[in-house]
């Protein structure tokens, strides 16, 4: 528990780090945030005005110990474009976020874990081969491209799959979603409202494919290397001297010895996803963060960009911080270090 | 006495797309009776181990292997018949107990698993795996049980291994180098522990070590391994009292002991050739002081009493 | 690629505009959201018969910038035409009368046209059920002239009097159109006076999606930046109720987006159609391409302060290195047509007889060489976020090269391009593209004035150009517009000769108005006095 | 170098990778339509599809697309280059220094590396290019900005082990200046890891700064840049699908050698890595 309470210190210390970057990056490199603020239109006098009120006029460090209150106190002010609260605004669409990273990882954990277990098992093989040119592939391939590719080949040309949004729009009025959680696919789920979870099921498949890419890529790599690494061990050979059974040693004894590594991986390619998701949301205009993001970057919305930077870095913390869970439940050694 | 164990020229290659590209095992000859203790001797690298592994029906698939094992009343067998004597009738303690126990599971788990492969009822297991480890001097067997290999020292680990080895009251048990991975106290208790128990479990072993003082003292007969051959072998007391091989010579000289002055440790020069691909002759040849052109022919197999040598220059 | 633009949190203060500083940032907001994408449809054909209760789908890149109509100067109007409704609505070209009823019946005004008397209609209510009064009227203008985005159209409102609950008197400081002005797009919707005091309490007031409005629709639900949702008021003055009782908005920057939506059924209709996709929609037997003159007029100003911009030689022989037909070819995909100067045909005061400039590289070099100009570098930017200005913008480089002017090009947000012409003239960029179009229909007042009438703190006038006998021209016409419109006209067109030969900008293409409309619906036709509008009580099944 | 040709895929990544270098470097010379692949318009030729004439068919301006590619080589790779590079030079300056200096130094610059590194990969670069204002070379900062923590962690790492080497505290002992010693004995030894890393994220930069302009953040129009090239085609991706379908298979081929490569290149440098 003690490792516990030191893991939750210094990961709020990152955070407050993070926060920090984040903070001077919007204040110090734009010329002047007050301009920003009220457009090139304002005259001298509004705009020294405003720095006023805006608290522009303190140095750096107080600002900066005023804005971290405030986003303590859950005041993250107002996006520029759209007019809303901060929060708000991100608190409503990162369900669809959560639930688009939870498919990508899934698939790529399945076929990903599938596919090198597979490759390790025919090693040098062609299936081998074969699989680790897909793994190359997939982490090589633009997200951004691939999700046009396929929206324009399985939703334009060939139709099987709806080219965007998370859901069908007559929806709202044929099937209405009751909110339960605030994550629709999963709220359709538990209200038994199937028409909407198998329409959200086809709305999620090109998405999460495309985002899944990459980490189908690194999974496959990650988990044939452990798993030939693992292979290679003495305890392999004192088992197999003790008669244990090919299939016992395979996949019970030496998967579950492969399986801390993989877990760190899967968790570093969900992180990678927070960002993957600007893209993805972007070509399939997914009402998530990613989306919104892209907005408030192209649009240079201060306060959005930094309220969704602070969201990004928690988000990577607690997957971090999850992954080290479970990697103590999966290797004994993992507290010792 | 019955022999447990017969090994008639065996020998070992190593294939890579096709071709031979090494052949460690070049015709070894064993033979261990019942209760009785071979030990393997010679430096890192002459086969000892691989020796091991063949008779476990263990070799890689690149490997080809040659030559008959007979193993108890079981006759001659084949890696395939070795897959159900393995673990039961044969078992095996090897080199680094630290990495020869999984890491993410207890030793509990790891013996657990074993006992249930060789079909021990299932409300037996328990308490047959504390008397095991009790008989190896591990008494606070709860904690041994539930803790991880990182959590135990080297010296308990092995005992751990032994108590593994012993589950099946085997017929014969390998042991590979128990000892180097342990420091010098730990291992003398270690190599105690083994005789004795042979004592009580009537088990014949092959005891493999690059210590001759450590085969000395556990094995009955000996044979001195070179390059993939057993060059010499008889009973201990005679090899080491008078050895007839310039190996075993040389071997022996290096052993520092009561007998000999300081400063007579004599060294072999050089080392054991790496690949012994088509290598004609006395493998020893080239390291051997006494060696001239005769040499490189095959040598003869000469016995003197029970000792067997397969040297051009001992007279018989 | 995206349509996105940093919005100002903008204080007028309580100020009143001049003419002279009259635009309100929205506006500039507006250029910059404009793609050449963006699409609106206007129209007042009375539906039928309503039909049974049902949903009618949409994809527009129409962004909310707010939902105070006061403030409103931007693409909302996209939604605030259904919302809220001005006293008259301006009907589309050729249609007469020229004006439709809204909240007003009847006006009149005074000989001298100083004074103008409308008379309210009975039975109007605003969405909350109170009745739309002369008080409302009063207050809706006064707060529009005080702290409104478009403010400055009632720059000649001097006072209203209200004698009676359904009679409205403006009185005007000299002569003006007010029935043109009273159906403006922005700063002439009645709000309901209670919504008025809400927000003058709490700025903030609407943008959450609340309405004050009494038009035939109400905002029932609003998703900022994904969604707006319209259900029809039931208690509308209209004789009939709108075929579609609710109307689900989806808010979609990208065009390819949008159609993509529109050709799989997601949604009925998309506003935003990309100009590159017109071709194989023609080809699409299930929709109908329209074309529509409008008010969008692509204007790039030279900086006339530098040397040797301030040569006009030098900005005739700019003008003439132009490929006119390809840029409108490029960036108008067959839908636009070279500009005569600033005012797009179809707009007051445009004049057929203006000239325009042809590509002639030649003449242009010689022209250069006559000014004495050898290397020179022209710094070019447009607003990034304008699909259209990224696809021609190029062509101009490559004009100029062909001349022997080396260019340099930055796309960069509108805001950027135009706070950087503002913030000093001597070192802002030498050209400035920008898409234009006037406030309500009448380009005189704004077009001409706003872009190259000379002024002490400029605004859009960025060309920075100073020509007296233009100024005076503008200003006469503008006081003339009001009571004689065909005098007004003559100098106008003065003025726009002189503009042709001084060419302090380069006068690019009018944009068409592209609509791509499914057979399948009867959607109301685009009407040019409200570019950024649909009017969804028109919208029905096609019989 | 014959590990570059080792297998099937290697050698054909390495056939791959200097087509690209080659192109970077001759393209103007090799384009079909030079001028176009500059930027020249051609309006008359706009939007013809894949054929003999222009065999990936030509753009919005009529610019032949095939040419438009081979221009795009050189930032391409020239970015990929920069970005490493610079992240590379102040990576192992502060590595070094941290890893040899030990104390508050080291624990100082690592934290800050930290903080660097405890945003999502490409976010810190995302938020700073907007703020430093699109455009190729802050584009190129940004990316810098997020990449040198993982060579600092890197030759830190490999610093402190060498520097606790016996041969290097005796000569540190023997009072050899410590320039000297971090040149001759820390350098020396940090080299090939980071020449593995360095391979292994060429590819990475590319891919990203392709994000970057994208998402219009990157590299500016009339600009020959392949991430820009997909973003202007998006919009025509169902009516004129080549344009953004080629300009992205560009930046795939281009990652997709760089990151067979770099496999090569640690497997033959650090086969113990590569089991990893």
């Amino acid at each position: 528990m003690k490792i516990l309470r030191n893991r939750l210190s210094s990961a709020l210390l990152v955070l407050l780090g993070a926060s920090f970057i984040t903070f001077t990056l919007a204040r110090v490199i734009p010329s002047d945030p007050a301009l920003a603020y009220i457009g090139p239109k304002a005259t001298a006098a509004e705009a020294a005005k405003l720095r006023i009120t805006l608290g522009l006029d303190q140095p750096i460090p107080v600002q900066y110990f005023k804005y971290l209150i405030e986003t303590f106190q859950g005041n993250w002010g107002y996006s520029l474009s759209t007019k809303q609260p901060i929060l708000q605004e991100i608190a409503d669409r990162l369900p669809a976020t959560l639930e688009l990273i939870f498919f990508a990882i899934s698939f790529a954990v399945i076929f990903g874990v599938a596919l090198g277990v597979y490759a390790a098992k025919y090693r040098g093989k062609f299936q081998d081969s074969l699989i680790r040119i897909f793994a190359i592939i997939g982490v090589s391939m633009p997200a951004f491209w691939l999700g046009l590719l396929l929206q324009m080949l399985f939703a334009g040309r060939l139709t099987w799959f709806p080219a965007t949004g998370q859901f069908d729009i007559e929806l709202k009025y044929d099937h209405p979603i009751t909110r339960v959680t605030g994550f629709p696919l999963f709220d359709s789920i538990i209200t038994g409202n199937y028409h909407a979870t198998f329409n959200g099921l086809h709305h999620m498949i090109l998405p999460a494919l495309t985002l899944s890419a990459y980490s189908f890529g690194l999974l496959s790599r990650m988990a044939r290397a452990n798993l030939l690494e693992v292979l290679s061990q003495d305890y392999v050979k004192v088992a197999r001297a003790y008669g244990l059974s090919e299939r016992l040693i395979f996949f019970k004894l030496a998967l579950r010895n492969a399986l801390p590594p993989i877990v760190t991986v899967t968790g570093l390619s969900a992180a990678y996803l927070i960002t993957g998701t600007f893209f993805v949301e972007q070509v399939y205009n997914w009402p998530g963060i990613g989306s919104f993001a892209v907005n408030s970057l192209l649009s240079i919305d201060y306060p959005a960009i930094m309220g969704i930077t602070l969201v990004a870095a928690i988000g990577y913390l607690v997957t971090n911080f999850i992954v080290d869970l479970i990697q103590s439940k999966l290797d004994p050694r993992v507290w010792m270090k | 006495m019955s022999t447990v164990l017969k090994v008639s020229n065996l020998e070992v290659d190593f294939i890579a797309a096709g071709t031979v590209i090494n052949t460690p095992l070049r015709g070894i000859n064993l033979e261990i009776s019942s209760g009785q203790t071979l030990g393997i001797v010679g430096e890192t690298g002459c086969g000892k181990t691989l020796t091991a592994t063949s008779i476990m029906g263990l070799l890689p698939s690149s490997a080809i292997q040659r030559g008959s094992i007979e193993f108890a009343e079981h006759g001659l067998v084949n890696a395939a018949d070795m897959a159900d004597i393995r673990g039961s009738e044969i078992t095996m303690i090897f080199q680094n107990p630290q990495s020869a126990f999984n890491p993410i599971f207890t030793i509990g788990t790891q013996l657990h698993m074993v006992a249930v492969r060789r079909q021990i009822a299932r409300n037996k297991i328990e308490q047959l795996l504390h008397a095991r480890l009790r008989s190896v001097g591990l008494n606070d067997v709860k904690r041994v049980m539930n803790s991880y290999p990182h959590e135990l020292s080297g010296g308990m680990l092995q005992r751990c291994m032994i108590a593994m080895a012993l589950i099946s009251t085997p017929k014969l048990l390998i042991a590979d180098e128990p000892t180097t991975a342990l420091d010098a106290t730990i291992g003398h208790q270690v190599l105690g522990l083994i005789r004795s128990l042979q004592q009580s479990e009537g088990f014949a072993m092959l005891f493999i070590s690059h210590d001759v003082s450590a085969v000395a003292k556990v094995s009955d007969v000996m044979a001195v391994v070179y390059a993939g051959r057993v060059v010499e072998s008889g009973p201990t007391q005679d090899v080491m009292n008078n050895p007839q091989h310039p190996y075993t010579k040389g071997l022996l000289g290096a052993i520092p002991s009561a007998k000999k002055p300081r400063g007579e440790l004599t060294a072999i020069t050089g080392n054991v050739p790496s690949s012994l691909k088509a290598l004609t002759g006395c493998s020893f040849a080239k390291r051997c002081t006494s060696a001239d052109a005769q040499c490189l022919g095959e040598p003869p197999i000469i016995q003197i009493k029970e000792q067997v040598i397969a040297c051009w220059k001992v007279a018989p | 690629m995206k349509t996105l633009v940093r919005p100002f949190i903008c204080s007028e203060g309580g100020k009143p505009m001049s003419l002279k500083s009259r635009f309100s940032s929205p506006k500039i907001r507006l250029i910059a959201i404009t793609t050449s994408a963006l699409l609106a449809i206007a129209g007042f054909t009375v539906p039928n018969a309503a039909q049974a209760a049902s949903v009618f789908k949409v994809a527009t890149s129409a962004a909310v910038t707010t939902w105070d109509p006061i403030q409103s100067f931007s693409t909302e109007a996209f939604y605030m035409t259904n919302i809220y409704e001005p006293l008259l609505w301006k009907n589309p070209d050729g249609v007469s009368p020229e004006y439709a009823p809204a909240l007003a019946t009847s006006w009149s005004a005074s000989k001298d046209g100083k004074t103008w008397t409308f008379k309210l209609r009975a039975g109007a209510t605003f969405h909350d059920g109170s009745p739309v009064t002369s008080a409302a009227v009063k207050a809706s203008f006064e707060s529009s002239k005080k702290v409104g985005g478009a403010g400055f159209i009632w720059d000649a409102l001097k006072t209203v009097d209200t004698p009676s609950d359904d009679t409205v008197v403006l009185n005007l400081s000299y002569a003006a159109p007010m029935d043109l002005i009273a159906s403006s797009t922005y700063g002439a919707y009645i709000v309901n006076p209670k919504a008025l005091d809400a927000v003058a309490k709490d700025a903030k007031y609407f943008e959450s999606g609340k309405d004050g409005g009494s038009g035939p629709y109400t905002i029932s639900s609003y998703k900022a930046g994904s969604s707006v949702v319209l259900t029809a008021y039931s208690k509308h003055w209209a004789a009939s109720k709108p075929a579609y009782s609710t109307i689900d908005i989806s808010i979609v920057s990208d065009g390819i987006t949008a159609q993509q939506m529109m050709t799989s059924g997601q949604v009925d209709w998309a506003t935003n159609i990309p100009l590159t996709s017109m071709t194989s929609f023609k080809r699409n037997n299930k929709y109908s391409v329209i074309k529509y003159k409008s008010p969008f007029n692509y204007v790039g100003y030279f900086n006339t302060l530098r040397a040797p911009l301030n040569n006009p030689k030098v900005r005739q022989a700019l003008s003439m290195a132009l490929n006119y037909r390809e840029i409108t070819a490029v960036g108008g995909q067959g839908y636009a047509t070279q500009s005569r100067g600033p005012v797009p045909a179809g707009i007051y005061p445009y004049d057929a007889a203006i000239p325009q400039y042809q590509m002639a590289r030649t003449k242009a070099k010689a022209l250069l060489a006559s000014a004495g100009v050898k290397d020179l570098t022209i710094k070019i930017t447009y607003a990034s976020e304008n699909s259209a200005e990224a696809r021609f913008v190029p062509l101009i480089k490559d004009a100029f090269e062909a001349i022997g002017v080396k260019a340099e090009v930055q796309g960069i947000l509108f805001n950027q391009q135009w706070a950087a012409a503002k913030k000093d003239p001597a070192n802002a960029q030498d050209l400035f593209i920008v898409k234009y179009w006037p406030t309500y229909s009448d380009a005189g007042v704004d077009n001409l004035w706003s872009l190259f009438h000379s002024s002490a703190k400029p605004f859009f006038n960025l060309s920075y150009w100073k020509n007296t006998t233009y100024d005076k021209l503008v200003d006469d016409a503008i006081e003339l517009s009001g009571s004689d419109k065909a005098a007004a006209q003559k100098l106008y067109s003065q003025a726009m000769m002189i503009l042709y030969n001084e060419a302090p900008g380069l006068y690019l293409y009018d944009e068409a108005q592209v609509s791509v409309v499914p057979k399948k619906f009867d959607i109301p036709k685009y009407n040019i006095n409200y570019p950024f509008s649909a009017f969804f009580a028109g919208v029905k099944l096609s019989s | 170098m014959k590990f570059l040709f080792k297998d099937k895929l290697t050698s054909m990544a390495s056939t791959l990778l200097i087509l690209f270098i080659f192109l970077a470097i001759f393209g103007p010379l090799v384009a079909p339509y030079p001028k176009e692949g500059r930027g020249k318009a051609n309006v008359d030729n706009s939007f013809i599809g894949p054929g003999w004439k222009h065999l990936l068919g030509t753009d919005e301006l009529g610019r032949d697309l095939l040419s438009r590619i081979i221009f795009g080589a050189r930032p391409a790779l020239l970015i990929a280059l920069a970005v490493v590079g610079f992240a590379a030079v102040i990576g192992t300056l502060l590595g070094l220094i941290a890893g040899y200096r030990g104390g508050w130094i080291d624990s100082l610059i690592m934290r800050v590396s930290e903080l660097f590194l405890s945003f999502p990969p490409l976010l810190l670069s995302l938020v700073a290019v907007t703020f430093l204002g699109p455009g190729l070379v802050n584009a190129l900062i940004a990316l810098i900005i997020s990449w040198w923590p993982w060579y600092a962690r890197l030759i830190r790492v490999e610093a402190s082990i060498v520097k606790s080497k016996p041969y290097v505290e005796i000569s540190a002992a023997m009072g050899v200046p410590d320039r000297v010693i971090i040149l001759r004995h820390i350098l020396r030894n940090v080299t090939t890891p980071l020449i593995v890393q360095i391979a292994a994220d060429l590819g990475t930069v590319i891919l990203a700064a392709g994000s970057l302009a994208f998402i219009g953040l990157g590299a500016q129009p009339p600009a020959a840049d392949w991430g820009l090239m997909v973003a202007q085609g998006r919009n025509l991706i169902f009516d004129q699908w080549w344009i953004s379908t080629f300009s992205g298979m560009a930046i795939f081929l281009a990652v997709l050698a760089f990151n067979i490569l770099g496999d090569a290149l640690r497997d033959h440098f650090d086969p113990r890595i590569s089991r990893q």
